[in-house]
């Protein structure tokens, strides 16, 4: 059976490249970089590479700015509990969006049971914050500004760097969440102006359990665990050496691979005009500002488990916002605080591209999902009244 | 971790001995990580003949000791105190910044050396 | 030059049959384990065996007591600040010993700090607890006891069953780190009667940066990081698969080496016979309850670093409690409850052997550690008085 995988913003391919440069990490490069020993010296010196690498990538100017992490959930937490409790004299704000990835919406919630204060931005129907909105909800105990680069679900990109000058006027940390965005649109710390960064590899060709939090030199944060003197004692326990040399090839990967994305892009739109072809479908997320990689879109009267168990037995891997996808009670919060209701959130469809998706994967997938839907639609009760 | 400069005095490291009848003798202990070094000179004209070390303490210390050695031969009592332990730094291509105390040891084993020295010969 | 790899406490080489059954979750099987889809269901599944080989490995009655962590240090710092914040009403004692390893020693100073009341247990000669001193030390608010099951540095095996018993009596949390002594002498969670027990990838020749909380069912114990629904909620985040399949196998080998380890013990005790030879050198560590692959002794005149600076160049990989290798300024803190002087903890040598060790290797070291020792020595002030 034909297999076409559309689900890049769940998790990426590992490129053969940089299982290449992991390889020896599991063969004979095998010493602990904390080692005096030349086992773990050598060692040493291809983290210390791999830090370049991801700090390069994202032009960071210190290669010690760059903390690795288990992955973009562990990133998210060290950024806002870390500045939370580093600043916590300070003050007890911190302000959000409400389309955040779980990794920082469940974080802030926790600190809000604690008794900091949070708010939470809303978007507009495209997902995007109000600038305006965020201004007025700044007060003199704000510590801290987090907000996604570029959504996961619906790939809209907020603005970052508008959102910085505001944050420096008043002398607030500000934190992006570029998980998604990192390798598909220009992320550079300094032009972006943000004091932490969160990436993660799976998202970026590279390997799973392994990210990187940066923080901008002289950045207060306090360490979440405790243990040896690794990741300057802000992040202790024994080095993923595998994961750490892959994040360095995949970052630098991701950072020249920008321009490919355009081609990426064109295929994108094909699928996104095949889709709107249906009757009862909507683009969901903004127009433009959008990941070249994300099609989301709702389809009225079905359900979306139905929908990508239905297009998993055609061999095409997808993702929703159903609520019946999760487990949870509600459809997915972004879609929802977007203003879509209930029914439409719940028919809401992901697919995202990634660089090997090729113009027969979507001829393919433009080809089953007319039908697929006709299928649920016909079982619907909510179809043809 | 350490530059070659260093491995190699640690490994090759010039100078270790004692001095039978030697003209002064300095010891330092380092109380942070209670390393002991002793330096050992014999004294013609003023100028540094010949110098030994004893070390008890890493490879910076070993190294330091080893290097200062070099860098106190052959000059004149004023010359040697003048060395200062970022100039032993230096020599050696530098140090870790965790190892930074150790190249203190080196100047001060020297002067302490000097001081006796002088003090024999007032 | 021939290579002696003897810092097998340190890391141990991945076995190649565990990089076999990793390499395909870099390869086809890349799904995220949360996707509905079949890329994701597929490897689900995988994750899913791979905890069940954990649990059956540690003896653990459900598979779903396994918690992976990205490390031994995270599961260490999960089961004392988990359990703390659980527990925070019904008290604020906890009960560790002097030498633990950091990732669990600097987590109870972080408690400390935070204002509960720490009890660090004294250790005997051999670096043992005394059971009498802990059982005056438990009051009605402590909630757990921490102790490790093995020693990193020496090797010392703690009486875990019996304080277990005591634990039990007081209805106290116990959580040991088995990091060490996995794989080397049994660990089964009923007969040591634990609640929570830690294990890493990377000591039982799995992969860096994967690690398991054993967490027996009913035990209260708080999420430290917010996001996903991973790992029960416990550790949200996208699973590092290849890791953690990985970890499953190498329990699984883990479990079945303890034979294995006795001809290790033979190679062991030819060693430290060998190096006892010496003058002025002595064991640390307990004579009998000791890990086999553990030789840890001490050298007079001379420091640790020089010595496996002097090591390596001979291609011998070995580790120090020296003060100088770590960058700290005290020498181990585990030889200084012991009870060693400053002078002595210094030159300290740890030689680690592992299940590839061969004789050869023994011969090879017990021939050039007594000349490097003579070196330095002649070079010691100390020496020869
Ligand atoms: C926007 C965003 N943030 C954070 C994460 C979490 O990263 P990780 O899966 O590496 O924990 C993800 C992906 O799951 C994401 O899409
Ligand atoms: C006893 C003990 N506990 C915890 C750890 C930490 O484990 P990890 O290196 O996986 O973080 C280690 C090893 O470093 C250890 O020896
Ligand atoms: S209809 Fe079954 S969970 Fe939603
Ligand atoms: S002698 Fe101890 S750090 Fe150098």
């Amino acid at each position: 059976m034909k297999r076409v995988y559309l689900d890049h913003a769940a998790t990426t391919p590992l490129h053969p490249s940089i299982l290449d440069v992991m390889l020896p990490f599991y063969k004979e490069l095998f010493g602990n970089p904390s080692s005096v020993h030349s086992f773990g010296r050598e060692v040493k010196k291809h983290v210390d590479k791999a830090r370049k690498q991801v700090a390069e990538s994202i032009n960071a100017d210190l290669d010690e700015e760059i903390i690795f992490t288990s992955g973009g959930t562990e990133a998210d937490n060290l950024a806002i509990l870390g500045v939370a409790a580093a600043l916590k004299e300070k003050g007890n704000h911190i302000i959000t969006s409400s389309v955040e990835h779980h990794a920082s919406l469940d974080t802030c919630d926790a600190l809000a049971k604690e008794g900091y204060r949070v708010t939470r931005l809303s978007v507009d129907e495209h997902g995007v914050i109000d600038l305006e909105e965020l201004k007025s909800a700044i007060s003199k105990d704000t510590i801290l500004i987090t907000l996604m680069h570029a959504n996961n679900e619906v790939g809209t990109v907020q603005p970052i760097e508008k959102v910085s000058k505001i944050a420096k006027e008043h002398d607030i940390y500000l934190h992006t969440d570029a998980v998604q965005s990192f390798g598909q649109i220009p992320v550079d710390v300094n032009q972006l102006g943000v004091d932490l960064l969160t990436i993660s590899g799976h998202k970026i060709y590279g390997p799973k359990g392994i990210g990187a939090l940066y923080v901008r030199k002289g950045t207060k944060l306090k360490n979440l665990a405790h243990g040896g003197g690794q990741e300057n004692k802000i992040r202790p326990g024994t080095e993923n050496v595998a994961g750490i040399v892959g994040l360095g090839k995949a970052a630098e990967m991701a950072s020249n691979s920008v321009d490919e994305m355009q081609e990426v892009e064109k295929k994108r739109d094909r699928l996104i005009e095949g889709l709107l072809k249906m009757d009862d479908v909507k683009l969901n997320g903004h127009p433009e500002k959008r990941l070249p990689t994300n099609v989301n879109v709702s389809i009225e009267y079905i359900e979306g488990e139905a929908l990508i168990l239905s297009l998993d037995m055609e061999g095409i891997a997808a993702s929703s916002g159903s609520a019946c996808t999760s487990g949870s009670l509600d459809p997915s919060h972004v879609l929802m605080h977007m203003g879509l209701s209930h029914q439409t959130a719940h028919g809401s469809l992901r697919l995202t591209l990634g660089k090997g998706t090729t113009d027969e994967d979507i001829d393919y997938v433009l080809d089953r999902v007319p039908k697929i839907v006709e299928r649920l639609r016909n079982m619907s009760p909510l179809y043809g009244k | 971790m350490y530059t070659e400069k260093v491995m190699d005095h640690f490994q090759n490291p010039r100078n270790v001995g004692e001095i039978e009848d030697a003209d002064g003798v300095g010891e330092v202990g380092n109380v942070k990580c209670g390393d002991i070094m002793r330096i050992y000179l014999k004294v013609e004209d003023n100028v540094i003949k010949d110098i030994k070390f004893r070390t008890f303490g890493c490879g910076a210390a070993i190294a330091t000791s080893s290097v200062i050695t070099e860098m106190a031969v052959d000059k004149t009592i004023d010359e040697a105190l003048e060395l200062t332990n970022k100039q032993v730094a230096e020599e050696l291509g530098g140090l870790p910044p965790v190892k930074m105390h150790c190249s203190n040891l080196a100047a001060d084993a020297l002067k302490t050396a000097i001081e006796d020295y002088k003090k024999n010969n007032k």
